[in-house]
């Protein structure tokens, strides 16, 4: 109908509304339909700390962000170039967070007195003046569907639970993509209710056609694909990613998989996914608390499976005791921590990077373990990966450190070739010849010698141990020797991780270092600070126990070293205390991700404001 | 579901006691009740039917606890009170293997009192040796959960003011499937606990009496002491009657829920009249009354096995689940589970 | 021995159930079972007798465990699984509060389980909601150690392999003197064992099966939908025959150890063969066997007091004890504190 | 029977044998008239991990160290001038230790076969030249008490056991002190066992008099009194005195002692000596576990009790999460950690430095807590009672390190008037007229309104507070305002504690800089290095978190800082951290306290060994 067509390199997009509104699966069909369609992408949801919140209040909105582009997508956006709000708490929450001029496209049927009471609005934000600066595009949602499904055999209630599929339709025919992947899964999802089936389709296909018609929306948008490399691609979260990672360590080590767990948000997901996966052999043990569940696996790892446990930060703290176990008696365990917001039950739904000294210093004695943290929801795959491979060559406990935001956000992921893994398979001891259960090899590693296996019956325990020989030991000097040796065999991992890479400007003044999950907006961050004209260097550590042995060496090349972290200053700490510079730090503690023109605008303080020229 | 006769290898050489001593030097104090445990279970293991190598023993801290060290085994000294968690891990692992924990009143019913519990619940093939001498040894004598009330210890100079846990009713209150009772002072006995606590599949506890010659001495006497401890103990048989005294004259009968005693002399009772004890009752509710025999002081102390029940046992049930689903779906291999999902091309 | 009535301050005026709600929005799913649990605790604690000042709710973490927050009253949302801890603080402190857990199945018998039987054993003065659901609620769905076997949940897709507590029994076997169940759906009923354990001194279990309508819909519809729960329900009344059916026709006779359900209009059996039902029986036999209903699928569900047992409470005994040596050493004062064994001077 | 009298400044004894032969009674009782004599001293014994090693062993021998002397006695001394072995496996064990030169009285009828073999030794050493070097003091003990005892009322094996006050009557002779004490303490302890009371004050009085008649002994010593502080005196181990420490603080304060515990070594004795002290209204809860010792304690903190958990390293992993839940809720709570060997069980007997960054770090989130530490036995009390203040009054848990060394070594303690010790008395908040639970005062403090607290009714727990008004708070900004609260809060304190203190040459290039117990060792050592010629100065940390304010100018006033700690370095990583400050470290972790020998030796390779000229 001779609607104008914008092309735009990247789009980010809001749905919000009520838990039961299923905005997660809107959210997620958005996604699947972008990625099909061959886009970068990157999502975040954002759940309510409520389960079922009650309807219409600002603290039950639940909310999906997508960011996709035709360009390298690193986060899932700073703030939202659409929202679509299904009732006024959506639009409530939201608004702050959206772009200038963003289009609000809003469910005009939910703003009754009730809801806008609900919400906290003393007047009609559609009625004033409120939304001067938006573009806001009102649609009766609720009722065009029911128009939709009028005669349907579905009750009322299935009727309202369309809607979403109505918008769904609506936002498809906005940017430009075809309707057909989501109906495609709908034929499979409700095979079993047919009039469901029939009415989504309907409402989908209908709030398509509803854009091509009405006058509401006079522009449609269009994002080319992105330029990604060839190959297969998956959308992955990072609890996913996790999961997976942790079964293809198993597989390549030609180990069985134990997880001890005990739910806890937001690493849950990793155990929900890990106990599908039974026919890989993997056994999910449901402790009944998180000491349980880091002992049992500890037990696991003894008698000879790949051991893991997972859980996040109070969990973490509960397991301190255990972790100082596996120090000592030297078996390798995977432990991986999903960062909430804290400090105690703090804010348990929400993101943070704060557990970094605890995964450092929280046990008693000298007990260090092994620290990797992952950068973006795709690599917790790699990351787990690597965390077995530490685990299982130096026979020592790694910690694996991801976040809420890593953990829930997703991006695409190019399904690697699984024979591309590297081999990680362990030799377990069956020599009985010159076996000394603390003997060590030459990454000072003992030797894995499992129950079952005749002639190297051992004991091995809690209490300091002889070196070499691994019996009790209250010896003075060999408790300095094992001490030592338990530091020297972590410090040396060094020569077996990779250097710190540094990207950007190598020769500017200025670099931005940060760890795990703040990866993409610091890219983001530097990326478009160094479109601006600005010379920035990067580097992110993955390896923060040991660091990669060229830290120093790249730390103190340049002037100024920013370090933006979710936390009050705990890899600043590190930094500090090791390499003895003054680094400045950007913190943030709000339970959110960073948004990347926080840390560009930062960067921008920094060099000077005037292109750091 | 498996079973100990199939799941365990059988060993071909006969071992012996001897066979099962580490050598070490045992430090625990000299005449303590613990090296009696150890020197039962050193005889016991040989008719285990199980190779060496395929026998683990896990513990936490205590005296007690130092038990794995003795034992030419696989074992494990963990950390205090998780015994039975390490233990769990140890045989969902691998449940060829035949899993004891050794462990103290304080290790297991304090610290560890949660881990114990829910190994009771799950019925996990776990064989569970409480020595129980109602203190903290190792930690020089302090009272615990199975201390009398009124007790005098370090820590509770003017007695201590808890009513002390019933270990057996705890563990038929959490769904646990053998209890057993003994003392350090039996050795037959304990043997036959140990050996039968072998062949259970599933939770077996065997709660042992032990004295601590330091900071609990004589706590058991009149249990085991020549001249008391006939009238004082009632061996549990299958299939007997609950006889006991230094000539068989008395007897317990159950009068409704009331277990008391009778004398066989005076003529009014005979052995038909009294409570005959069945190990295998379904019903673990008689197992539950002999287990609180010990708030009365009237009545004696039961020994043996107050009951066992059979069930799948934890590990076998998760075995045969991932088994099953194997068998369903066939093993699953990396293309597939990478693949699982919504994927699409980029050419 | 402290006893409620002595040892609580008497309110004044009489409160009613708005005086006890904060006002705050209730953050639990529309439908929730833990509404009704709320309400009926609002209805009941004006009759305890207590200022509102002199209340504490303590609680976990869990949908359950935001209880606190809806009352008016002091409050503490603790931390998982700990709140039976928390709150033997609070009353060891302070005596004269009365002070409630509310808790969840996750929090109290998975994390907290130690917590719970310890506080069970030294039969503590805290009076324990358990909002059993059979489900962890706020993390979304994964299966709780009272799940039955064989459920599917988020981490259990192909069933679980976990045999489930009975919560009574657990508490029963490590020493509790109180323990009663009922239903979110049955709110006189609720109340009326609100009520009742407010009375009691030591520690009080109140089973709560409740409708987790987002993840466990339906768990316990059997026992509350009307055309059901006649036939599943049996209400304990002390020294009332178990009698139970849409026209009371049936009832629970006790065949030696072995509950069974009879006929009340055939003719065969009359109320007086049948079990009565005696909640101040000393001994806890009767209520262990109660609790075990539950997994008989022939029995209906006992709701009520299982059993009340007079025992001193220990926070009781710890005053008593601290009085009686105060008595009779006098207070403590700091110089003989400081002067207290060898001293010398220097001059 | 003019023997020569040598007059000595002081002297270090140790008292060694099994742990049956009643060492560290004899070692009391030495100590006790020692102190009554008017000596300063310091002790420490050393206990076998066993409870009851078998007689003989090696591993079985129990050691009591005193050093007293009319100087002021910082240490119980690096090595002993003198050695009371009981038996061959108390030589072996022992020897090394011995000043060159050393005394050594043996108990030769110890010296049989079985022995010797039990003990290792494949010759007698009486009987050969391996004691060359030392004066060999043979005395067949045994046989002395048993021909002293001949006749006697009691059994063969009282007899035996009598041989102990035989020694110490020695010793007495031989340091020239008083029987009397020790026969009167006799007469009260052994009242209702006249016959052991006879038998062992005829062991005592005759060893007192075989000293004197015996040609063994040519000379002997005198050490005078030494010129302590006009007072009342006592001896106090450090448990003992971190116990007065919080009944004192109790008393100041106007409130309950509520300890929760669970018994672990080397903290059990402060549960010990609590539980004695019912008549001051001190409640002691043996918990079931470490968690539910601290959960308790923060309950009765809630109801306005004074609270306290004790414990030892593992059990201070244990409590992590509660230690949050106490930051979150900002209740006053006083954790005493003794430090032992670590990792995990580690050497549970013996002392170490090494849960300092533990207590920094070991919790989720950003969750900083007050740490303190103790630098003597006499300074737990002190450092108990300030403990306590600050938790009071900044309503905040408080972490107060000591360790195995000052738990079980003693030293004289000068009484304080009780009236000399501050009020601390803390006002709960009653009025009703704006009451908010998170509301601050200059301290940055909430109110503390306990229950029982007519119109106060509120609820607090682990969540996120709103600033203020205490209600549950997912907003995110009020997350960071309250993170931040949390911190300054902690760092404000560094206002209201003493500034370091410097002695020594504070025009010094190099400082010394220590924390908790190892604050004599440092001292001893750097005063014998100073009277050697060397220019040090001193600086010993009890406040670790908040750091004292002048702390910065202090360090950075030395060309270089050397910091000795019995760890791999904690203070030393806080301190580079903080001040960004090169420290030079000197580790031990061998479950021993400094030898002052090892620190002196340091110090003067740095100052170049020509006494700093
Ligand atoms: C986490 C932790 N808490 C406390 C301790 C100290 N501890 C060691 S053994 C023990 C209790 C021992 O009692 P029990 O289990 O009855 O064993 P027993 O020595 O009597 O055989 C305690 C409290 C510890 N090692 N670790
Ligand atoms: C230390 C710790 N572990 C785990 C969690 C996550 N968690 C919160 S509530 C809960 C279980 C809730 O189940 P339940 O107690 O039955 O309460 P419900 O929500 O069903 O009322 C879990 C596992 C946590 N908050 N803290
Ligand atoms: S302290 Fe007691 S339990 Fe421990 S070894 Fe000695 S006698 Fe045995
Ligand atoms: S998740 Fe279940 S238990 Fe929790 S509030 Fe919702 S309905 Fe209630
Ligand atoms: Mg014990
Ligand atoms: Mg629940």
């Amino acid at each position: 109908m001779g609607k104008e067509v914008q092309i735009l390199e990247d789009v980010t997009v809001r749905f919000a509304g009520d838990s039961g509104d299923g905005m997660q699966l809107t959210g997620s069909q958005f996604t699947n339909t972008t990625a099909l369609f061959g886009n970068d992408l990157s999502t975040l949801p954002d759940y309510p700390a409520e389960i079922r919140a009650p309807a219409g209040t600002l603290y039950g909105v639940s909310g999906f962000q997508l960011h996709f582009g035709s360009n390298d997508i690193k986060t899932p956006g700073d703030s939202p170039d659409v929202l679509i709000a299904m009732n006024p708490a959506a639009l409530k929450v939201n608004i702050k967070d959206l772009k200038s001029n963003a289009i609000i496209i809003v469910n005009t049927n939910a703003f009754d007195q009730k809801n806008l009471k609900l919400a906290q609005y003393e007047k009609n934000p559609l009625e004033d003046d409120s939304l001067k600066g938006y573009t806001v595009i009102p649609v009766p949602l609720s009722q065009l569907t029911a128009n939709a499904l009028e005669g349907s055999a579905i009750s009322n209630k299935e009727v309202g639970r369309s809607k979403n599929f109505f918008a769904l339709g609506m936002m498809y025919w906005l940017y430009n993509r075809p309707i057909e992947p989501t109906i495609l899964w709908m034929e499979s999802k409700f095979k079993n209710k047919p009039e469901i089936l029939e009415a989504n389709k309907k409402a989908l296909s209908t709030g398509y056609y509803f854009g091509e018609t009405t006058e509401l929306f006079t522009t449609r948008y269009h994002v080319e694909p992105a330029k990604l490399e060839k190959g297969f691609y998956r959308n992955v979260s990072g609890n996913e990613a996790t999961a997976i990672g942790m079964v293809a360590a198993a597989v390549k080590a030609k180990l069985q998989l134990f997880l001890g767990s005990y739910p806890i948000t937001p690493a849950s997901e990793i155990l929900h996914e890990l106990s599908r996966y039974k026919s890989y052999g993997v056994k999910t043990f449901q402790a009944e608390d998180e000491i349980s569940a880091i002992c049992a696996a500890i037990g696991a790892s003894f008698a000879g499976d790949l051991a893991l446990t997972t859980t996040s930060g109070p969990g973490l703290a509960l397991k301190t005791e255990a972790v100082g176990l596996a120090v000592m008696t030297e078996l390798p365990i995977v432990i991986i921590n999903v960062q909430r917001g804290g400090p105690s039950t703090g804010l348990p739904t929400k993101t943070e990077q704060a557990d970094l000294l605890q995964s450092m210093f929280g046990r008693n004695g000298e007990a260090p373990v092994v620290i990797l943290a992952a950068s973006t929801p795709v690599d917790c795959f790699y990351m787990a990966f690597e965390a077995s491979r530490i685990a299982l060559k130096y026979m020592v406990p790694v910690i694996l450190l991801t976040d809420g935001y890593l953990a829930n956000g997703s991006e695409p992921w190019r399904i690697p070739d699984p024979d591309s893994l590297p081999d990680i398979s362990v030799q377990f001891r069956t020599e009985k010849e010159g076996y000394y259960p603390y003997s060590r090899n030459e990454n000072l590693s003992r030797p894995w010698a499992i129950p079952g296996t005749p002639g190297l019956e051992h004991r091995i325990g809690g209490l300091e141990k002889a070196n070499i020989y691994g019996t009790v030991s209250y010896d003075t000097e060999n408790h300095e020797i094992m001490c030592k040796l338990r530091e020297e065999k972590v410090n040396k991992i060094a020569l077996d991780i990779p250097d710190l890479e540094v990207t950007g400007d190598l020769d500017a003044d200025l670099l931005v270092v940060g760890w795990g999950g703040t990866f993409g907006s610091i890219a983001e961050a530097v990326q478009r600070a160094r479109k601006n004209g600005y010379k920035i260097a990067q580097a992110h550590f993955k390896y923060l126990n040991p660091f990669p042995k060229n830290s120093a060496e790249v730390l103190k090349k340049y002037k100024s070293v920013l370090v933006p972290e979710l936390n009050l200053g705990q890899l600043s700490h590190l930094l500090r205390s090791e390499f003895l510079i003054d680094v400045v730090q950007l913190n943030k503690v709000q339970g959110l991700p960073f948004k990347s023109i926080e840390i560009e605008e930062r960067i921008i303080e920094i060099l000077g404001g005037n292109n750091g020229k | 579901m498996a079973n100990n006769e199939s799941a365990v290898s059988q060993s071909e050489v006969k071992l012996t006691a001897k066979d099962f001593s580490t050598g070490q030097d045992v430090r625990w104090c000299p005449g303590c009740g613990d090296y009696s445990i150890l020197a039962q279970m050193q005889r016991t293991a040989p008719d285990f039917g199980m190779k060496k190598e395929n026998i683990v023993y896990v513990s936490g801290i205590g005296c007690s606890s130092r038990f794995p060290y003795y034992m030419d085994t696989y074992g494990f000294h963990s950390i205090h009170g998780r015994a039975p968690a390490i233990a769990t891990g140890v045989k969902l692992a691998n449940p060829e293997l035949m899993v004891w924990v050794a462990t103290g009143d304080g290790d297991l019913l304090s610290i560890g009192g949660n881990h114990f519990i829910h190994a009771c619940r799950r019925n996990i093939d776990l064989k569970i040796l409480l020595f129980n001498n109602r203190i903290y040894g190792l930690t020089k004598g302090q009272y615990s959960p199975t201390s009398e009330k009124g007790k005098k210890t370090k820590s509770t100079p003017f007695g201590s003011v808890d009513y002390p846990f019933h270990p057996i009713s705890v563990a038929i209150g959490s769904g646990a499937t053998f209890v057993a009772r003994s003392l350090d002072r039996e050795p037959k006995h304990l043997q036959a606990m140990m050996s039968r606590a072998s062949k259970h599949t599933g939770i077996a506890l065997i709660e042992i009496l032990q004295n601590c010659n330091i900071f609990n001495d004589g706590a058991f006497e009149l249990y085991t002491e020549k001249d008391t401890k006939a009238d004082n103990v009632v061996v549990l048989e299958h299939g007997k009657p609950l006889v006991f005294g230094k000539n068989n004259e008395k007897g317990v009968r159950l009068n409704g829920f009331n277990p008391e005693v009778v004398s066989l002399e005076d003529g009014k009772f005979s052995l038909d009249d009294l409570w005959v004890h069945d190990e295998f009752d379904p019903d673990p509710t008689r197992a539950f009354i002999l287990s609180r025999f010990i708030d009365n002081n009237a009545l004696p102390l039961p020994i043996g096995i107050f009951m066992q029940i059979q069930k799948t046992s934890y590990d076998a049930d998760v075995e045969t689940q991932i088994n099953n689903i194997k068998t369903s779906r066939g093993e699953g291999d990396l293309k597939s589970l990478f693949f699982d999902g919504n994927t699409w091309e980029v050419a």
